[in-house]
């Protein structure tokens, strides 16, 4: 990254104090990393538990592209939501809420590494460069997902709960194996998951896993305080991010509101992992500002007053409150990304509509890569029976 | 009587609801059971009215769910887990096939573990991924557990007690798709006098070809047996009901009379429940049948994307076509 | 040709050997593969050879093992996991029914997932519990794997290369109980033009009655073979090999010729194995059947105390028994 | 427990500063509490991680005591073993070396507590007043396990590794339903398992589950160094007892092979179970001294040396030297015990010759509480069928 301007800090200068005092007013937790505040302050660097300093150093063109990536992403999520209220998705996981834990992360991942994620990173997804039409096709029920992971960098989307995080450790240790970690440009790999997620074996026994074979790995949490209607409370008594001493490697909470702190939270522990120095857990501390999913109805568990606090922590409205003060961006800086957030979203929901069922005999597709004789025989059934009922059957 | 119009769901909330006013030992157990009521609200109302040491929101963790309900179970409790989706039970695999089965076993009848593991099963609901699935063959395979389905409002309703009441580990599958459909429900007769947990009923008799179904494909074989007299042919309908054991019974009598036999299930063909049903009826009606019993079955892929479910899934053509089939032999 | 006479153990470790050569990205994993070379020496001497990136002792948990093979797999690599024992598989059966059976099916072909899991499995050893089962249902159900089993040292050096080299997902049973068994082993000829991975074998032809079999059972459905053919009826035996996609192009023409068919394999009836070829066998060969299909397995409870299991499985006496009543049908 | 005698160090002295020398001069880890050193002699107080101090008060009969059931349950596993040698059992998982960890935590217990073992606690089934022949019936394969789990408060041998955690923490749930916590004569549970089973998904859902439902349990772990062949570093790089704070409770590491410490570490962490504290964890740290089983091969996986290393630390040689030193017992007491562990011993074995085999029909006993028709009929046809070998057939 090039250098800041002048009105933001940049490396070097020590403020170690003052990060701990503004995180702690923030969210009445001395430990929670935070490099903006819910006002749009910018706080120079923070502390991690293991006394890392965290920092960014972005130029104004960078800043105003994290915002663009938050606003646009946030965009495109509503535009689903409306499709699937409109009956044009079966389902829709909404990232309200969580686009600068996602935009944070996603951006500080380079472009060797690799991601696993679950069902609800539309954001890192967007990061990593794919169409952001590619998950509406799982939701709307033509596909199961339509992405080359190997392509992107990017994994399928996983819908059973933490199964992913082994994925993600068994791939690390492949990175390992291939010799691809030690140097500056090392692979890393990162796995999210959510709070609940923390509650699965599958994840706990990543966490084992990928500390006896030191993987270059990011366990990256977003906590966004819920899993469906279970508050964080239902999966643990301590902060999450202590789970990772358990374990024998770094755990730190990050402000997942925050853009900046998640990635330089997100940088460094990527670094770390790439350049050998194993796994690490990320715990951004957020908030799922919508319903679970298009299904639920948040209002049976949860209270008005608690999504309204947590409303004033809005990840967009205080980097937007940042440029402005510091005049990194203006009004029609602004009005130029709704538009252009506006179009795209326009262009993704006529892209939907026309999106095609697929063709039924396609469900024969691909069970396996060397197909099967008794399936080729249901195959060909099927064919015959469907034919059957055509006016004009052969 | 007092006989009500009741959804499947909310029959089954009913029946929940009785079983823990009859029982102080029963225990609610699941991801989202308490506030939300489960994501199908089967348990709605429950937390609020028995408290949370009755209904217990757990944590997101599958085995733990039902390893500490193998627990409670040593302790006199007699849990009733909520898994959330057919597709979320594998995690909970280990703990069902080697601890709920095998502990009354391993300890010569000295543990009972009286569980009830309820799972929303099937498809038709245009869900994503493993929200679908017919997972009943791995658990009907499974010795030491017994499995049942109920396919209609007074069933659900009666059945759910049953199963609590009973000291067998049973996995209870609801048919997710039929939760909303509503049918008659006799509130006040006793359970003692109910229609045994373990058995098969005649849904609709007849006397040219027999179709045995369960769960969600029970209103399918109906509907293709109303759609097949109006050609003149009454099938006879058969809810199987209880899948571990099996009651067979009423499926020989018939087949003995009618000789053809077709088999309905959404979960694919390769060893499904219609597999043994065809091995059991072949070798007790050998000389009866007039056409080897066949099976219409989800086929031998995962679970498909929603868009095509209507095609995976058997329907009223696909029934009737076996059962010319099974007539043109 | 370099035929040499091999345990089926030593056959296994010899294949493992050559497909570890063969392809750098071939990795064994499992509990105690290395050092100690697996609890029955299949993978003796590998880790020690290929290094202990090559041959990897990992953590004890399954689904670990099974989930971090699938990112192995998504990497690159090859991975050949080891499951202890047969009754261990169950923490890894979410891993392996969500993750490794859908994978390629999800992605629509662009991951594939070239894994094999080997797992010793069946009885007769005199184990404890949860060591002598036979969970092969449990994954021919599950669409997107396949399944096979070998029953010979010539059978376990080939087709355990096979298996590695396939990229489709595979079960690998292994007959524990043969593992001591010797065999010639012909370790030259090559791979390529070995008999085909999914295909079954006829191993003594026959007119009298077909009987199939695989795995530990194999040897005895030949053994009852030898010695109906002492009373003058001469049994058809084949051998399986692959569960899924069963192959029964051999079973069909020898049961059209034999009209009667007996199944023979450890694990427990109801929804077995023997169900599915059973009724695939009676839509097949309906009108040359003398006698129903008739299975003999293990019976439908939990594997039991060893002192009892020479019971418990099937022997030559329980197959000529079916035999005999197939001929009095 | 009654007070001790004025030999030993009482309840009330304070000897923090020696307690923490000696363990750490013991075991090489500061952290691991130890009260009888490797060479008998006793510390009066040692302190865990949270600032717990530890010490016992034991009378001399108590001491003998100890000292008794550590060689009874050592004599009797090497009856096992024997036995298996030749050829009456199938299979034995021997106890050898963690005899003190066994008893002390065994001894520990009080009546109302529960026990969920895995299939190596003969010492603590020995504690529990179950007849020591029971599990030899398991390994011999006449029966599955005969006790009653509820008669003896010890549960079934479970021989999937760390299943039974869960089970432990649904039991302790209900005690907590029960409300029988937050008293003296509360009951507590405790869950036995191996460092091999921390890597298991179970046993962190268990932890998980006890933390958040804040369940009177014990997590006991046996450290004896290896899950068969593999050492402990393939489960984990920090100590295990770590694992817990991570989930938000207490853990402490004991010198397994010291029956005094592990006892009192044991009876507190039970005693603020009871008291309504919620869960701990505790690793004994100790060693395996045969092989895994009688199947297995140790020579091939570890050094003689290091066996050699931890003969030194032998829970009954230390135990004897300290009843020697400090006269609590002399050589005609332990005659008569080595007298007595032979005698039991001796009749072991000659019960073990006589059991029976069951006959096989049995295997369709109790598959399920309220039987099967299915299961009806395969009995009547097997009866038949075994019937039809018999000269006398009905
Ligand atoms: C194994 C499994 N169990 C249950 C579910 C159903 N389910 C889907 S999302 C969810 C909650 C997940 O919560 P969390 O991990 O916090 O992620 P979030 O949805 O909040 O992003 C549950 C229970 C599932 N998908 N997989
Ligand atoms: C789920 C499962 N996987 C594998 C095994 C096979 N196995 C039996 S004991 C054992 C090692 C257990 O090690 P540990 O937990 O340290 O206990 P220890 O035997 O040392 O007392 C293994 C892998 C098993 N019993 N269960
Ligand atoms: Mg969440
Ligand atoms: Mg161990």
């Amino acid at each position: 990254m090039a250098k800041g301007d002048p009105g933001v800090p940049t490396r070097g200068r020590r403020a170690a104090p003052r990060s701990k005092q503004a995180a702690s007013a923030a969210a009445g937790d001395p430990e929670l990393v935070q490099l903006l505040t819910a006002e749009g302050e910018r706080i120079e660097s923070a502390t991690g538990p293991d006394g890392t300093e965290y920092r960014v150093d972005f130029t104004d063109e960078e800043y105003r592209g994290l915002y663009r990536d938050l606003v646009l992403v946030r965009k495109l999520d509503a535009e689903a939501t409306a499709l699937q209220r409109q009956g044009e998705l079966g389902l829709w996981a909404s990232l309200l809420g969580q686009e600068a834990a996602q935009v944070g992360s996603g951006r500080a991942l380079r472009t060797q590494d690799m991601a696993f994620p679950t069902y609800r990173e539309h954001g890192v997804l967007y990061c990593r460069g794919i169409d952001p039409i590619m998950p509406l096709g799982l939701f709307r029920g033509v596909d199961q997902g339509g992405w080359d992971p190997n392509e992107f960098k990017f994994n399928m989307y996983t819908i059973v709960i933490g199964a992913q995080t082994l994925h993600a450790t068994g791939y690390a240790m492949g990175v390992a194996i291939d010799g691809k970690t030690g140097t500056d440009d090392g692979e890393a790999v990162i796995a999210y998951f959510g709070d609940g997620a923390t509650s699965q074996g599958d994840v706990n026994e990543a966490f084992v896993w990928a500390s006896v074979f030191n993987a270059p790995l990011v366990f990256f949490c977003q906590n966004n305080q819920y899993a469906i209607s279970e508050p964080l409370e239902r999966q643990t008594r301590v902060p999450l991010y202590r789970r990772a001493g358990g374990y024998g490697f770094p755990g730190v909470r990050v402000d997942g509101n925050d853009v900046l702190a998640t990635y330089a939270v997100t940088r460094h522990a990527l670094d770390n992992a790439r350049l050998g120095q194993g796994p690490s857990l990320i715990e951004a501390y957020t908030y799922r500002m919508g319903a679970h999913t298009t299904s639920d109805d948040p209002t049976r568990y949860r209270i008005a007053s608690e999504v309204e606090a947590w409303q004033a922590k809005d990840p967009i409205a205080r980097m937007k409150a940042f440029l402005t003060k510091q005049q990194i961006a203006d009004e029609s800086f602004f009005t130029e990304i709704d538009e252009q957030a506006r179009t795209e979203s326009v262009h993704l929901r006529e892209r939907v509509l026309n999106m095609p069922n697929p063709e039924p005999v396609t469900m024969f597709d691909h069970v396996y890569p060397h197909g099967s004789p008794e399936l080729d025989v249901q195959r060909a059934q099927f064919t015959k029976y469907m034919e059957s009922f055509e006016g004009s059957a052969h | 009587m007092a006989t009500e119009t009741l959804t499947l769901g909310k029959a089954l909330n009913t029946g929940l609801r009785r079983a823990l006013e009859n029982d102080p030992k029963v225990v609610i157990m699941g991801e989202d059971v308490g506030k939300l009521g489960g994501v199908f609200r089967i348990t709605d109302g429950l937390q609020k009215d028995f408290g949370d040491q009755r209904v217990i929101d757990t944590p997101l963790a599958e085995s733990g769910i039902i390893g500490t309900a193998v627990g409670l179970a040593i302790r006199g409790y007699r849990p009733v887990c909520e898994i959330q989706f057919d597709g979320f039970v594998y995690p909970a695999y280990d703990q069902i096939v080697s601890q709920v089965a095998k502990m009354h076993y391993r300890s010569q009848g000295k543990v009972r573990i009286p569980m009830v593991i309820r799972i929303p099963y099937g498809g038709g609901i245009g869900a994503v991924e493993h929200h679908s699935e017919s997972p009943e063959a791995y658990f009907a395979h499974t010795a030491g557990l017994k499995v049942v389905t109920c396919a209609n409002p007074q069933d659900a309703y009666v059945m759910i007690q049953q199963a609590i009441a009973s000291d067998d580990p049973i996995v209870f599958l609801e048919p997710k798709r039929r939760y909303w459909e509503k049918g008659p429900v006799d509130l006040e007769a006793p359970l003692s006098e109910a229609y045994p947990l373990h058995s098969a009923r005649v849904v609709r008799p007849g006397t040219a070809a027999t179709v045995l179904a369960y769960g969600p494909m029970v209103r399918v074989a109906l509907d293709a047996a109303t759609a097949a007299a109006e050609d003149g042919r009454e099938l006879e309908v058969i809810d199987l009901r209880t899948l571990s054991p099996l009651d067979l019974t009423a499926a020989y009598e018939s087949v003995k009379r009618t000789g053809r036999c077709v088999v309905v299930h959404e979960a694919p063909g390769n060893l499904g429940m219609g597999s043994e049903i065809a091995a059991r009826i072949t070798e007790e009606c050998f000389y009866s049948l007039e056409a080897p019993v066949l099976r219409v079955t989800g086929f031998d892929t995962p679970y498909p994307a929603s868009r095509v479910e209507e095609e995976y899934l058997p329907d009223l053509d696909r029934v009737l076509d076996a059962v010319d089939r099974a007539f043109g032999w």
